[in-house]
């Protein structure tokens, strides 16, 4: 399941609507991403997401279908907020629930990866010296390229 | 054709989206990006440096090389930096 | 933190007292473990955990400080339950907090994997036919194997 | 010196716990075991096949060559199979 909200997300319930009822599932591995005060030195009063409206719905759901189909998954939630978020605020959710662990928390890391490579956000950071766009990383290219080559 | 901008481009350019009706020997995104370029200063500000600006068509992410047509909604925007 | 209770678990509180604050945190990987109703083809009426108390908190107080050793991490949580619990309940929450995500991913899957082949819990469960005594798995020890040659 | 049992050994031996006190000879891990399967038929069972026996001496993992005294809390305990 995917959601693109400007509300925030509160993770107990979503689990809970993910694996309830489903007692085949025995490890739920979750990942949260929150703005974080400084970057690159400068303090951040805030940040503002902006996305592509109807593609960030259909890139979200092929990753989805990607990490289903390369993971013994039970099910896979990703929740992308978007508009103006202070320091602390929760950006993004992403969890896949599996029998076992491993599965879960590759899968888990893997949209994670995607995500930040390839779901069309751009970021807006605004520091007492004005609002200024955040440049892609090629951390992120790297981490989404050992994926690439997973010859499961 | 209807051409959308996000993030720096949109700045730049000034706007979200516009209509278009280029001409018919611009049938590629790279094409197209040149044609843009030459609409006003803020588009040539915008499409710069090729490098550092993505395309989708329709949604999805397209090559310069890609196909484009009068019916196609094609967007331009720095790499992602999401999650 | 660690802790080693018999009652119940919230993660959406265990995560908000974890990050409260805490705003050069970026990332947040989680994982909860769950007893699943099927276990090596058998329906599972009920699980009991049983531990060693003293050594299980020793043991997990020095993963913790492993884990904030071998990462760049802001904190760490180990929630782990014990007693009799039913098919769908949590057993086990493990939290790590990081600028990062990278070494918050790879610090949860650490912990994890060191729980599961060095705290003191065992796992009797309850089918139809009687109960037994959980075997310890072999890809347990391997999955933490991969952690040993860790030169980092 | 306070033993203690969990899981199938405790089911074996009949014993959560119980304080013992082995001759000086018995000096490790190792001996105390040997010395322990000679208390009753359970003990004998629990210890019957010692790969499947894990050692902890005042909470700490303990191999068979470990010493052993009689101040210690000694534990024997299955694999672990936690998380």
């Amino acid at each position: 399941m995917i959601r693109v909200q400007r509300e925030d997300f509160e993770i107990g319930a979503e689990l809970s609507a993910l694996t309830v009822g489903r007692h085949g599932v025995g490890g739920v591995a979750s990942f949260i991403g929150l703005v974080r005060e400084m970057a690159e030195g400068k303090e951040l009063s805030a940040m503002t997401l902006e996305h592509y409206p109807g593609m960030t719905e259909r890139q979200l759901a092929a990753l989805e279908d990607e990490a289903l189909t390369r993971w013994p998954l039970d099910r896979v939630l990703i929740v992308h907020r978007y508009g103006r978020l202070a320091p602390g605020e929760q950006i993004v959710l992403c969890v896949a629930t599996a029998s076992h662990r491993q599965a879960a928390f590759e899968a888990c890391a893997f949209m994670m990866d995607w995500l930040k490579t390839k779901a069309p956000f751009w970021k807006l950071e605004e520091a007492a010296d004005g609002a200024q766009w955040v440049e892609a990383r090629d951390s992120d290219d790297q981490a989404v390229a050992r994926w690439a080559n997973n010859d499961r | 054709m209807k051409v959308l901008y996000f993030a720096w481009l949109r700045s730049q350019t000034g706007l979200s989206e516009e209509d278009v009706d280029p001409p018919a020997d611009v049938a590629t995104v790279g094409q197209l990006m040149d044609w843009l370029a030459e609409r006003s200063p803020g588009h040539a500000e915008a499409f710069a440096n090729l490098e550092a600006v993505r395309c989708a068509v329709n949604q999805e992410y397209a090559k310069p090389d890609a196909a484009v047509g009068r019916d196609d909604e094609v967007a331009f925007f720095p790499p992602v930096t999401g999650g």
